[in-house]
């Protein structure tokens, strides 16, 4: 079951970027990019998962504030991994500003162009540059 | 001045959320909550209260969780099993309509509290409000008649007189 | 279907499964993997190890330890990649920012608003305690930020623009404290190495045996972090403001939003 | 106490398999939808569905910031921009 967890997350990340690349309209494509970003911050955290071999997992926060060796060696045996948590965290948020600034340049575009669709904006810049230089 | 009176109660209610959510209450979970909630009631105490007095006052309150709790226990129990016997009878004797129900309570969080009880309920949903003439408009799941004294002690009889209690 | 179609989902079918033989055959298999890498296993051990004191963060939650202690150089750089992403969007409108828009607005209907002010406080009161329990559970600045940035959003569409162009908050207030802000998160690393007259470590947190400056390890009664309590402050109050003022600008209205683009409509 | 851990195991993983599985036609809808709002409603069920996922893969940091991030303000800012570009895909 966890290899279909992959393979699901693999699909998505293939069909999302066939969504990047085919659709024309931006706010398609945008919206496809977001579904490639969250498979991709998925998988890595999956890279961090272990198997629940000797005990009981837990995410990596000690609970006791006053731990004992055996208390740091048990957590030490029982924690998943915590540096993909920590680079997908930074990774989410600054992919939401990077995804603001992104909507606000199709924005502009829409609002020079009056259309999203890829296609017709190129046709429209192709006819304008035919214009300036007749 | 004003404001500060205001503050209050909206700092009492974050405090509250705060010291729930982080689960524990040591000296440091009090003294941040304690920043936190009243820079929060300051800031937002004008947007959320209308009158500091009717905010503070205790004997509200307690109609006010004592609405909650015969709300949950009695009058969410009534319609679910009204729905249940609807639901579960072959021929499903339904004859929704959408009805107006007038209403007393004339404050905003009055109505409000009106409208989301009615909502909540299964088999009426609130879909507009007219706050001058003090009408909601509901759609019911077996419109017994639509005369609008029958629909009030149908439909809205209990939670507009709690809620004319407790806010108004 | 038309032949590309069938083409494209051959292609789609083939990468995945190009994509899945490596990862059975190299990395995690068929089940995950029972040992930790060695680095996960050393920072899991020394975050909150209190009899080797020489490599601890103080912090009990090994995330946020990593985040903001032993890659903290990583999230500072992270952050202002996120400050330009955001300064850029803000550019773009740059000749109508901290204007009143020329819409009013009455928002949505009372019964609304009534009911999300309430929620606006629960909102607020969530997020500042995940941001100042960010070394202790599960949270910490980025967390706390993007939970506290729902409210004013939200805000935004329940009470109409009206509501921000017309109150103290303004643009420049919400700049200002996003600076102030920032300019925390630069100075709290900077502090132990003017400190120690540069025998520190930029992003020191605790004592070295090299360097002899430690932010307090507990604060109150609980597990401070040292300086990671203050940066994730600092980080929250950036995150927040920072989705509120883009949101702000992106939430103009249209009449108003045309204005950056005047005169461009000769060239391209 | 082997046997206990070895069948919650199991169980995590079917879970996990299930619910990453029930993503996929959410993403083959999103990314075929002609209406953008439903590509949109589409793309948020796909994300509430993740997070569950990044819940049973032990990552609660993760999930608050998920949570908040990609069910709350990405569908928000995308619904704003179809808002203004027009639902519909030509």
């Amino acid at each position: 079951m966890f290899l279909i967890t992959i393979a699901s997350l693999y699909l998505n990340i293939a069909i999302s970027i066939y969504g990047v690349i085919a659709k024309p309209n931006l706010v398609k494509k945008f919206i496809a990019l977001t579904i490639a970003q969250d498979s991709i911050n998925t998988v890595a955290i999956l890279m961090g998962y272990r198997v629940w071999r000797e005990a009981i997992l837990q995410p990596p926060i000690l609970l006791s504030w006053s731990p004992s060796p055996k208390d740091l060696q048990d957590f030490m045996n029982r924690a998943v991994d915590p540096l993909p948590q920590a680079l997908v965290l930074t990774a989410i948020v600054i992919g939401l500003a990077v995804n603001i600034f992104l909507v606000s340049t199709i924005l502009h575009l829409y609002r020079h162009f009056k259309t999203v669709d890829m296609d017709e904006i190129s046709k429209l810049k192709r006819g304008a540059i035919v214009e300036e230089t007749a | 001045m004003r404001r500060l009176l205001k503050a209050i109660a909206p700092s009492i209610f974050v405090f509250f959320i705060y010291i729930v959510y982080s689960g524990n209450i040591t000296l440091f979970d009090i003294v941040t909550g304690l920043v936190i909630a009243i820079a929060t009631g300051v800031i937002l105490g004008p947007l959320v209260v209308e009158d500091w007095k009717k905010s503070l006052s205790l004997p509200r309150f307690f109609k006010l969780v004592t609405y909650i709790a015969r709300y949950f226990l009695i009058d969410e129990v009534k319609a679910h099993w009204n729905v249940i016997k609807i639901g579960l009878n072959p021929r499903m004797p339904i004859k929704p309509g959408i009805v107006r129900v007038p209403i007393r309570s004339k404050n905003e969080y009055a109505i409000t509290l009106v409208a989301i009880s009615i909502t909540n309920t299964p088999g009426t949903v609130v879909v507009d409000v007219d706050k001058e003439r003090g009408i909601l408009y509901v759609n019911w799941i077996y419109v017994v008649n639509e005369k609008p004294d029958i629909t009030y002690k149908e439909i809205a009889e209990v939670f507009d007189r709690y809620a004319s209690k407790i806010f108004d | 279907m038309k032949l590309r179609d069938v083409l494209f989902i051959a292609l789609i079918i083939f990468v995945t499964f190009i994509l899945l033989i490596p990862t059975l055959l190299g990395s995690i298999g068929a089940t995950p993997p029972g040992d930790l890498r060695n680095i996960a296993k050393l920072y899991l051990y020394l975050t909150y190890n209190i009899f080797n004191k020489s490599f601890w963060t103080a912090s009990p939650e090994a995330v946020t330890a990593i985040v903001w202690d032993y890659r903290g150089l990583d999230t500072l750089y992270e952050t202002i990649v996120f400050y330009t992403a955001i300064i850029a969007a803000l550019m773009l409108y740059s000749e109508i920012l901290g204007q009143r828009d020329v819409v009013g607005g009455i928002g949505l209907s009372f019964i609304v608003k009534r009911g999300f002010s309430i929620a606006l406080l629960a909102i607020i009161a969530v997020g500042f305690s995940t941001v100042l329990h960010g070394m202790l559970t599960p949270g910490g600045g980025f967390q706390g930020g993007a939970i506290v940035a729902v409210a004013p959003v939200i805000a935004l569409i329940v009470f109409s623009r009206k509501l921000f162009d017309y109150s103290k908050l303004s643009y420049r207030l919400l700049v200002a404290l996003r600076s102030l802000a920032l300019t925390g998160i630069v100075l709290v690393p900077l502090i132990p190495l003017a400190l120690t007259l540069g025998n520190g470590f930029i992003f020191q947190n605790q004592v070295k045996t090299l360097a002899r400056f430690s932010y307090p390890s507990t604060i109150i009664d609980v597990p401070m972090g040292g300086s990671l309590l203050l940066l994730n402050l600092f980080e929250g109050i950036a995150v927040f403001t920072a989705f509120m003022l883009a949101f702000i600008v992106l939430l103009y209205s249209e009449d108003l939003s045309k204005k950056p683009l005047e005169g461009e409509d000769i060239g391209y | 106490m082997q046997v206990g851990i070895g069948y919650v195991e199991n169980l995590i993983f079917i879970l996990m398999g299930i619910v990453s599985l029930t993503s996929i036609p959410f993403v083959i809808l999103a990314v075929k939808s002609r209406d953008l709002l439903m590509a949109v409603i589409y793309s948020a069920v796909q994300s509430t569905l993740y997070s569950l996922l990044l819940f049973l893969l032990l990552a609660p940091d993760i999930v608050l910031v998920y949570v908040a991030v990609s069910v709350g303000l990405l569908p928000l800012l995308t619904i704003l921009l179809v808002k203004k570009v027009g639902r519909y895909e030509a």
